[in-house]
Order: structure tokens, then C-alpha cells, then sequence
């Protein structure tokens, strides 16, 4: 067999960018520090040798110019990709992305499109503490008119920028700075991963444990430890967080009875309560062997305590030691 | 009818001549229109035809015609949600324009958008916006993009004087200079922001001046001359298509009417009002100028107020007898 | 019996505001157009007058200055009561909100406190369209560091603002657009209702009904119309989203077996999930006897067409149905 | 050592005399010590005994120590990310600031801040900021509160170049002025945002032009040079205080190290920095300015180096035998 070959996420995401902007002039890239400096995670570096200062735009720093700048140019026949340096940060942009972006389609009764897409690295772990630690995406998740995905692999990474920049809507691509080192097998031949697309990323009996991003991978080192003590995990990655595929979710819950929705955002208001929510509205209901349960950020700021910041967020042990109690009927 | 001196026209000698009597009679009669759709507008609305809120442009026409006449077609717009008067200065159709705001499904955006959302993008109106200062950061997108387009095309933002206190216009304004993009910042200055009155919200005499600390060229002229707005966007926009960029254009003028349907508008006074709709209305100005000037005679510009109003019937009638948007679409056009 | 004593909305927050004003020189007002014009609700009439301009303070429109504004003023000293015109706008205040005000005090080793109350006008139903009839209120739920309350009566406006102005933290306070006006029992006197004090608002017997602000009294119309037909909704009214008094909601759960989350925010990514995932990880999953339901606004912007608005969000009719198919196993 | 000209001396004569020699050697001292506690901080980050990371100001401490020395006790600071050498100058203890970039329980912040994020409210030091111009807008609220409180306080806000194009900067430097509230912003342009040269993010001259857009005063001085600093923050602050309100400060000064830990520094030459180190350091410059005012001896000069490494060796010391917080804690501190 041939060796696959290997890429980091932020190789993948560059490659994915590098090959849309060499097939459609319409792509290009913006904001703050992406060229010269290459982002602040590297993810674009080498593009502005590549294709130039025109399609690889520095900014000030003015977020809400940023988001404006995508929409204004999407508005008007071109494919941008902004990228919010940190994913708090969009906390400055959000009139442009909540009342412009995701709204004017609709408002102005279909006639125009936003095919924008707006990167931005979530998450904590690298002692960044609470202002560049955020993970908001359910805020997103919450405004019709946006798409958000959320890939947790450099295969999907690649595949779903793509398959962002070629939707024709405002697009939330929230990546993971712990991630951005992490490698896996990416083709190098374009391809697309379709937006909406939930993918089961393990197969398992016994409890359907629902994560997102950096918490995909987690889930899985805690399902392998789990197989030793026969305990079958089931692990799906929603990848596409709106518009979602719930059905294999909803499947998946039938076959297990049982269900965990695992992320990094803060528990309270997140993500979690949408999975848990359409799981206990749906079919699945009458299978349930147990309480839907999530494991979540803590409701706090992120700690720049690096033993306070593991502490705030799932980790391998805690999803092992939350999903056992769900099989086991500990709770 | 007002007095108006041979010295003014003169110094109008040359706007004049290069429009010609055709397009300057014409932006007389569009004055009118404006007029008329928002008097309807507000009957309408006090008649319990239409829901939700207005802002009213009247007083403002010459800002909106003015500017609207110093554009070239394929240019760009993006207005505020003052913006009945800037969409038909524009070229919007008054029927779908009533249509709209009367939430029909004939109107520029099925009824989804109502006043504050008019935009007809197939002429490259982007839309009015509810939010002040929503469509600033947004011109900086599309000035990009006419630049990587390599287009010949330049776009006009125009907002109030509210708005240039957002953080979005510094944002905006920067950016749209670093980068000699061909945008039009024009500031329509009403004198209030609902309530606030400039001198209270600013602690400088023009917002205009504000163009330096950006390094872009700034000009405040008389909003209610439409002549005068005319000529400084005509020049902000011949620059622009010079490429060598962005100018922020401040023209002074004053609303008629309250804020929005419910203001009380105690924060100013019936005389200062009156003083303005006596002395300064750009209707009345401007038809003198055009009578003085032998443009139009006096019966011409007699009939035009008239002619605004049967147009504005008619659209009244094609809205009327325009369908409501079916529930069965309620999910329609979120996303493409 | 003495005639109970009506106000609207509206009044009986100025009535608080006003009582606050009077017995802390600390507290002040600052927004746009909340001086001579009163606000543009109204809820400040007359306090210009009375307190005048230094604590009234009208600004110019900078969403992020307000917001600001009451941050510094709170960390020194000061009791800042901001509002926000229509809640869509402070989507230009969030990072001050929710990176400053939030986290300040965690990030500080809990050596600050921000006690600042945002007052800010949520909703649908006057025909304002998409961009002034936000109902945003779990963006803030999923912010550690802030309090969220929603009040649904006169009474409660009063009292919860009150409360919120007496709390050393900060505090998002939803009021809706169509609730000003509507009339209740206000007592002249001071009094506070605490926060984080879930309320009971009707028993019932057949469904848990957990509503928010305009929902209550929705709910509580479709209630009497179900009590025809036999069926008794028990009505839940949270009052304060976050801190979340769960307790009476999992108790009554526990007593009906069925539970319908009801809100006017969009369903997905809404804080029905929130309610939904507390209940279904909760000792009443097991007395639950069919599936926990939300009915909350519909996956679109809310449109300016009158009717197309009215079916956007929840009205009498539909939690009638809704309610009464979850009673009756039709779904 | 550099040359310096007497004529400089006598332009600084006043200053010198009126700050007198025990403050400007304690200033100069000060300086080091900024200077100690970053390179060992690096050094500590380069161990890997801190996580996360960090902004460092050397090259900086000019401005952060001017700045200070012309506020007086009770004022208030908010400053940021790169405020290191800001809480110093505040007066804030080594040893405690130490500790808190070690992550310890014993830090100003209990660990929980770390390196972006220390404060002391106790000395009304309201924190640094991570959020580029996050602390511009709390600025305003201080400045309120001091107004209403009726004290005779002044609030100090410390930003960099790049945060003068954050709407933020704008929002509040205009209710600043609108309101004469008594603030001084300070924007020390290190020359870069990041990677984003001033030269490419702002087409003026200076930024302290911005300032009449506002109709405050506005003034640019050498950032390298603290008595130009405290000369300016001095007169702003005084002008605070007489209640005429707010000005915009302007330090011109230069980073030497990467803008944060990981930072290849491909935007600018090594030349560039090498000249703004061998020519215009502020502590060689300064150290040689008391030398020839004869402030201090050449013998003191240069003993205060090995002064302020020994007093960050203590507050290493202290630190690494401070405890780590609990994690059974970790709910502490989000709700008063
Ligand atoms: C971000 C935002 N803040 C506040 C409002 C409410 N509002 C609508 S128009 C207006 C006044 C705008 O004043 P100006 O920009 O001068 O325009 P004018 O109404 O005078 O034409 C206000 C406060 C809004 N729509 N958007
Ligand atoms: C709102 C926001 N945008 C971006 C960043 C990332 N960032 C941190 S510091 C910095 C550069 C700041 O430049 P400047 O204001 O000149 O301060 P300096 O670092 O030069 O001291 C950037 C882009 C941030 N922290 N906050
Ligand atoms: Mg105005
Ligand atoms: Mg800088």
C-alpha cells in the first residue's frame, strides 16, 4: 500500500486556499497580519509571495471593517475569505455578520447573496488566557442566514474550506488553534467535503457521544481507552454545525439509547443544548436507555493557569470518566 | 415665490449649462416625486395601511437628487434608512417602491423588507439599512472589489450625521484611504440624530473635517442646493474614477418631519422648523432657480407638483391590488 | 378588597428606575435619545427633568461607547444603567460585554466587580423587520460573568430591575417591545424580585410550559383555552436566564411528565436547548412520558410583511397545538 | 556612551528642575527594571517555565515611565497587552507581577490574568488588555464617574498605533470631548501593529493629527525621551484636571523584540532595529542625559542595571515558591 500522504491542519487549509485562489480570481484573502507574517498561525503563510498584495489584503485592525470589506465585495461578484485573527475578536464584527451578512438576502427577498466565508481559531489550551480563548460558535448557530462548520481533522479542513467558498452564503469557519499542528492524510488533488454533512467517525453500541472540533479527537482516544473495558463508543462529528444533518445523530441515538454531546464552548447556552434538544424532540426519545448528559466548558472565563485552563474544558479523562457513568447507569 | 439673485445663478452658470435643461427638469420633477411618495407614505401609515415605522426624507430632496444625478450608471449605492428619497433618486420604480413598503409581494423585496430595507440590486442599489452606519464598512467591500475587478465603477455610501459617531465610518473611512478606494462618503447632515443635535454629539464645526484625520479630502456644502451637492460628488466621484480615492462629502440640510412615526419632537423648536421649510426648502429653491434661469416657466413648474402626485396614485393603486406574500414562502430566500 | 394599583410596562420601570435614582446618587441613565425624547420606548420620560442631565446622559450613536461607558463608571464606583436602543444594536457592544465587562473581574483574581445593568428591548410584532426585532438574549446566557434576566410583567420589570441594579455584576436585562404597554398590579413601594428565582405562573397537571418574557403571557392565554378541553398546562416563567433557578422546572417535570420550551428567539442555538438538556439530563428523565418539545422562532430574519411576521414566532394558536399534542401523544 | 549636547540639557532644564533629582534617578531606575523583568521574562518563556505568551516593551519604557510619573496618586491607568512596562511604572510590585505571569496564586490576578491581563485595583491600575483599544471605551466610563463623583482625578489610557484604527478609539475620543471629560489618551507608536507598518495603516503624518476630528488637542513627542513624555501627559493631565478635558498623546517609540513570542519579524530589517537600538535607546539616552545633567554619576549609572536584575531575581524567586491556585477553585472570582 502506498504511504498516505500527510499534512497538518494548517497545511491542509493553506492548500485548500492556494489551490481555490489559483483556479478563481474572484477568491482572495483579508485580514489583519495574513501576509508578510503569514497569520498569526502561519495557516497563510507563503500566499502573498504567491499571488500578491491585491488578493492577499492586510489590514488594520478593524474587525468590523474586515467583515464589511467581505460583505461589500461579496455583494458585488467576488469570493472573499476574511479571517478574524482570534474568534474573539468577532465580537467586534458582529453587527456586520448578524445584521448585514446573514439578514440582506433575506431582506431584500432573495435578490442578493453573500458568498463569503470568515475564518476565525477558537479554543484554549495554549495559556492564551480568557480574551483569546473564546468559543462562540453557537452564537452563530443561533442566526439564520449563516452557515457555521467546524472541521476537526486536515482532511476536513481542506475539504470544507473548499466546499465553504463555493456556497453562496456567509459562511463561519471556526478552526482550532490546537488543532493547527495536529496531521493527518489530506489527498492533494482538490476535493470538497459538503457543507451539512454529519460524519460518524466511529462505530459503537453502547453510547453516542456527539463532538465538535478539537473534542472529535479527544472523543476518540476516550472511546479506544473505553474498548478495553468493552465499552463501544459511538462518535460522530456533526462537522457542519448550521444548517445540521441531525438524521445520523437521530440513528445513531436509536442504536445506542444513550447519548453525550461533548464540546468546548461553555455548557450553558451552547451548542450542546441544540443536539441534546433535537434528540430528545425526535424518534430517538423512545429509545432512550438514559439521560441525555453534555460535557462542556465550564461557566467561566478561560484561566490562564495552565493547570486551572485544562481544568475548564473536556478533556480525554473526563469524557472517559462521564461516558462510562452514562453506560453504566451511574449518574 | 422666493427671491433669488442673479449672482447665484451666475455662480451656477457652468453646473448648468453641463447638465442641461432636460436633466435639471428632471431632477426638479424627481424632487417632487420624493415629495410625494413620502406625503403619501405618511398618510398611509397615519390611515393604518401600513405596520411598522418610516423615516422620512422630506426637506432632504436635493442631497438625494443631487448626489443621485452626479453618478454614472453601473456605479454603486448604499443608503440608510432614511433612504426613501436616495432609492428613487436612484431610478427605483415607485410602484415596487410603494409596493414594498406596503409589504406586498410586488415590491423590490416581496414585502420581506419593507422601508427601511428597499434596494434594487439589479441597478446596483445595495439597499437602504436599518442599522445607522450598517452600510459604511460594506462600501469599503464593494470599492474593493470595483478595484480587483478593475471596473471603471465607483461606489456612493450616503448616511447621517449620526453615523460618522460609529465606530464603523473610522474604521471604514481608514481603510478606504490606505487603500485610494473609489468610494463617495457622503454625510447627509440633517442637523439631529433622532434627538441629538449635532452641536451636541460633535465637538467640531463640520464633520467634514473629519476626512484629515483619515488623509482623504473633505467638503461641506449646502444640502439643500442640489446643484451643490451635485458638484462636490461629481468631483469626489471623478477622482474616484481616477483612481485616486475616497472623499467624504458632508452636505447640510434638515428634516421636515419627526424622526420616525413617533416623535414628539421636543428636543427642537416649531420656529426652527418653520425657518427652515420658509427659507431653505429645496423644492421651492430649486424651481425658482430653474424659473430665473429660463429652465421652466412658472406654469411648468406649476404642474409638477401635480404630476409627482398622480404618479404616486398610480402607485398607491398598483400596491393595492399587488398580493400579500404567502405564509406557504415563509422559509424562502435565507439562504441561496 | 382595595383596588390593586395598575401600571404598564413601561411605567413600571420607570417607576423603579426613578425610586433607584432617587435613593442611590450612584445610579445614573445613559443611552441614546433616553433624555428630552424620553427614550424610544418611553420607559425614560420625565427623569430627565427630574434628575437631570448628568444622570440622564444622552450620546451620540456608539453602541460600543455606551457599553463602555457603563464599564468604567461601574469598575469605579458607579451603578451605570445603559440601554440599548432595540436590542439588534448591541451587536456593536459585545466585545466590550462580553470580553471587558464579563471577564473583568475573573481576569483580575476577582478583585473587581462591574455592577452595570444594559437595558435593551428584544422582540418582534411591530413591524420593524429584520433588523431591530432581535431576540439575542442566549448569546449572553453563553457568557460566563454576565446575569440575563427577561421579565414578563409589570410587576416583575420592577422588581427585577431592582434587583439588577443592586447586583454587583453585570446584568443583561431583555425587556420586549410589545410588553410596554401591556397593564399589571405594581405596587408604589420599592421591592425587589430576586434574580435567579424561577416562577410558577399557573399549576397545572398534564405539561410543563417553560416560557420567557412575551411567551408567558401567550402561554398562559393558550393554557385557558386548554383548561376547556381538560387539560391543565403548568406555567413556568425563568424571569432570570442565567444564573438558571432549575429546580422548579425539573420539579414540575417531574409532577407532568411533559415539558414545551417556548421563546420568541430563533429555535436553533436558542436557550429552549439550554431548558431541554437541563431537563433531559435531570432525575426527571425518567418520568418523562414524551419526547421534551421546543416551539420557539422560526430558522428566518423576521420579515417586515405583517403576516409573515405574525407566523415567525410562537402566537396563542400554535402552543395550543403544540401543547396539546404533546398531551395527547399526537406527534 | 552616546553623545548628548548641552543644548539638550538646556531644553530640559525645567523639567530636570522641577521633577529634581531623586525622581529621576528613581525614573531612570525604574526604566531598568521594566527592561530587567521583560528580558527575564523571555528568558522564563524561552524555559519553558511560563505558557502562553507574551508582548515585551523593550525599547518602550521611555513612554510607560514619562507617562506615569506625570499622574498623580489616586489617578487611574488602563493600559495593554504590551503593559508590562505600564504596571511597573504604576508602581506595581515585581514580585507580585512576577507571580502573576508565572501563573501563581500569589500573582495580582491569583493566576488567572497572566502576563495580558495584569491589574491592581488597589492603585487603580484597571488592568491591561488583551483586546486591541478594549480598554479606549472603559476609559470613558472612568472619566464619567470621576466627572460625577466630583474628585479631582484624571484617567490615563495607554494603545498602541494599531488601536487607533479600531472603532472603539473613535467612539470614545469623541464622547471624551462632546462630554470634557478628564482623560488622557496615550497612544505609543511602536511603529507596528503586528506585522502592519503605521505607514500602511494610516495615510497622515501623525497620529495625534486624529485629534481635531474631535476638536481635542492633540501633540506628537519622541516616545524614547520620558521627560518629552512626562512633559506632555503632564500638561494633558493638567488640562484634565482644570477640567477642560480630554488630548491625545502621541509617543513615537520602537519595539526591539517580535511582537509576541512566535513572531519571524519578516516586516521589518535587522538594520532598523539595530539603528533605533544603537541610537535612540531610552535608557542609554536617559542614563546619559543625568550623567551630563549631573544628576548621577557615571559609577551610579552603571550599577542600577545589576540593581533591577536582582530585584527580578527576587521576584522569580518569590515566585516559583509561590503556590499554583487550586484547582478546587477554579469557580472562584466570575460573580462578585
Ligand atoms: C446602530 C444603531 N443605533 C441606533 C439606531 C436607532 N436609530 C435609527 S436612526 C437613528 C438616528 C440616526 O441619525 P442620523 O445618522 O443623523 O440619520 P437621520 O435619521 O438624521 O437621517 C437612530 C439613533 C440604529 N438604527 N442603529
Ligand atoms: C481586537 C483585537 N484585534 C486583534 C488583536 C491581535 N493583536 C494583538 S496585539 C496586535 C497588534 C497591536 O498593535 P498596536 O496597537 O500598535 O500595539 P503594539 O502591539 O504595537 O504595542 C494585534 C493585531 C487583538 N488582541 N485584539
Ligand atoms: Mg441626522
Ligand atoms: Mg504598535
Amino acid at each position: 500500500m502506498p504511504e498516505l500522504r500527510e499534512l497538518t491542519y494548517a497545511e491542509a487549509l493553506r492548500e485548500g486556499l492556494r489551490q481555490l485562489m489559483a483556479e478563481d480570481e474572484r477568491v482572495f484573502l483579508i485580514g489583519e497580519d495574513i501576509g508578510v507574517y503569514g497569520g498569526a498561525f502561519g495557516v497563510t503563510a507563503g500566499l502573498l509571495d504567491q499571488f500578491g498584495a491585491e488578493r492577499v489584503i492586510d489590514t488594520p485592525i478593524s474587525e468590523a471593517g474586515i467583515a464589511g470589506a467581505c460583505i461589500g465585495a461579496a455583494l458585488t461578484g467576488m469570493r472573499p475569505v476574511g479571517e478574524i485573527q482570534f474568534m474573539d475578536f468577532v465580537t467586534l464584527s458582529m453587527e456586520q455578520l448578524v445584521l448585514q451578512a446573514a439578514k440582506v438576502r433575506f431582506m431584500f427577498g432573495g435578490k442578493a447573496s453573500v458568498p463569503m466565508v470568515l475564518r476565525m481559531p477558537g479554543g484554549s489550551g495554549t495559556g492564551a488566557a480568557a480574551q483569546h480563548s473564546e468559543s462562540l460558535e453557537n452564537w452563530f448557530v443561533h442566526v439564520p442566514g449563516l452557515k457555521v462548520v467546524m472541521p476537526s481533522t486536515p482532511y476536513d479542513a481542506k475539504g470544507l474550506i473548499r466546499a465553504a467558498v463555493a456556497d453562496n452564503n456567509p459562511v463561519i469557519f471556526v478552526e482550532h488553534k490546537l488543532l493547527y499542528k495536529t496531521k493527518g492524510h489530506v489527498p492533494e488533488a482538490p476535493y470538497s467535503v459538503p457543507l451539512s454533512q454529519t460524519q460518524i467517525v466511529r462505530e459503537g453500541t453502547h453510547l453516542t457521544v456527539v463532538a465538535t472540533s478539537i473534542m472529535v479527537s479527544r472523543a476518540l482516544q476516550a472511546a479506544e481507552q473505553l474498548a478495553d473495558e468493552g465499552i463501544q463508543l459511538e462518535v460522530i462529528d456533526p462537522r457542519t454545525l448550521k444548517p445540521l444533518d441531525d438524521a445520523p445523530i437521530i440513528e445513531s441515538v436509536k442504536k445506542t439509547g444513550r447519548a453525550l454531546v461533548v464540546h468546548e464552548a461553555v455548557e450553558m447556552g451552547g451548542f450542546g443544548g441544540e443536539v441534546v434538544a433535537r434528540i430528545a424532540a425526535s424518534e430517538a426519545f423512545d429509545y432512550l436507555e438514559a439521560p441525555i448528559r453534555r460535557l462542556a466548558g465550564l461557566d467561566i472565563p478561560i484561566p490562564y493557569n495552565r493547570e486551572l485552563e485544562y481544568h475548564t474544558v473536556p478533556q480525554v479523562e473526563s469524557i472517559v470518566r462521564e461516558a462510562r457513568k452514562l453506560v453504566k447507569g451511574e449518574y | 415665490m422666493m427671491q433669488l439673485s442673479q449672482d447665484l445663478i451666475q455662480r451656477y452658470h457652468d453646473v448648468i449649462e453641463s447638465l442641461g435643461p432636460e436633466a435639471l427638469k428632471e431632477m426638479l420633477q424627481a424632487m417632487h416625486l420624493i415629495r410625494a411618495f413620502e406625503e403619501r407614505a405618511e398618510q398611509l401609515y397615519m390611515l393604518g395601511k401600513v405596520h411598522g415605522t418610516m423615516h422620512l426624507s422630506i426637506g432632504q430632496e436635493a442631497t438625494a437628487i443631487g448626489a443621485a444625478n452626479a453618478m454614472q450608471d453601473g456605479d454603486y449605492l448604499l443608503n440608510h434608512h432614511r433612504g426613501h428619497g436616495h432609492c428613487m433618486a436612484w431610478g427605483s420604480d415607485p410602484n415596487r417602491m410603494m409596493a414594498e413598503f406596503m409589504g406586498r409581494e410586488t415590491g423590490y423585496c416581496r414585502g420581506r423588507g419593507g422601508s427601511m430595507h428597499i434596494a434594487d440590486v439589479d441597478s446596483n442599489n445595495l439597499g437602504a439599512n436599518g442599522i445607522v452606519a450598517g452600510g459604511i464598512p460594506i462600501a469599503v467591500g464593494v470599492g474593493l472589489s470595483i478595484k480587483m475587478r478593475r471596473t471603471n465603477q465607483v461606489c456612493l455610501v450616503i448616511f447621517g450625521d449620526g453615523a460618522a459617531n460609529e465606530g464603523a465610518f473610522h474604521e471604514a473611512l481608514n481603510m478606504a484611504s490606505i487603500w485610494a478606494l473609489p468610494i463617495v462618503f457622503l454625510c447627509e447632515n440633517n442637523q439631529y440624530a433622532m434627538s441629538m443635535p449635532v452641536e451636541k454629539a460633535f465637538n467640531i464645526e463640520n464633520i467634514s473635517q473629519r476626512a484629515a484625520a483619515y488623509g482623504l479630502p473633505g467638503i461641506t456644502v449646502d444640502g439643500n442646493d442640489p446643484l451643490a451637492v451635485y458638484s462636490a460628488v461629481s468631483e469626489a466621484a471623478a477622482r474616484a474614477r481616477r483612481g485616486e480615492g475616497a472623499s467624504l462629502v458632508e452636505a447640510k440640510t434638515y428634516r421636515y418631519k419627526g424622526h420616525s412615526k413617533s416623535d414628539k419632537q421636543a428636543y427642537r423648536s416649531r420656529e426652527e422648523v418653520r425657518d427652515w421649510q420658509d427659507n431653505r426648502d429645496p423644492i421651492l429653491r430649486f424651481a425658482n432657480l430653474l424659473v430665473l434661469a429660463g429652465v421652466i416657466t412658472e406654469a411648468e413648474a406649476a404642474t409638477m407638483r401635480d404630476q409627482a402626485i398622480a404618479t404616486i396614485d398610480e402607485a398607491v393603486e398598483f400596491s393595492e391590488n399587488s398580493p400579500e406574500p404567502s405564509v406557504a414562502d415563509i422559509l424562502d430566500g435565507v439562504y441561496a
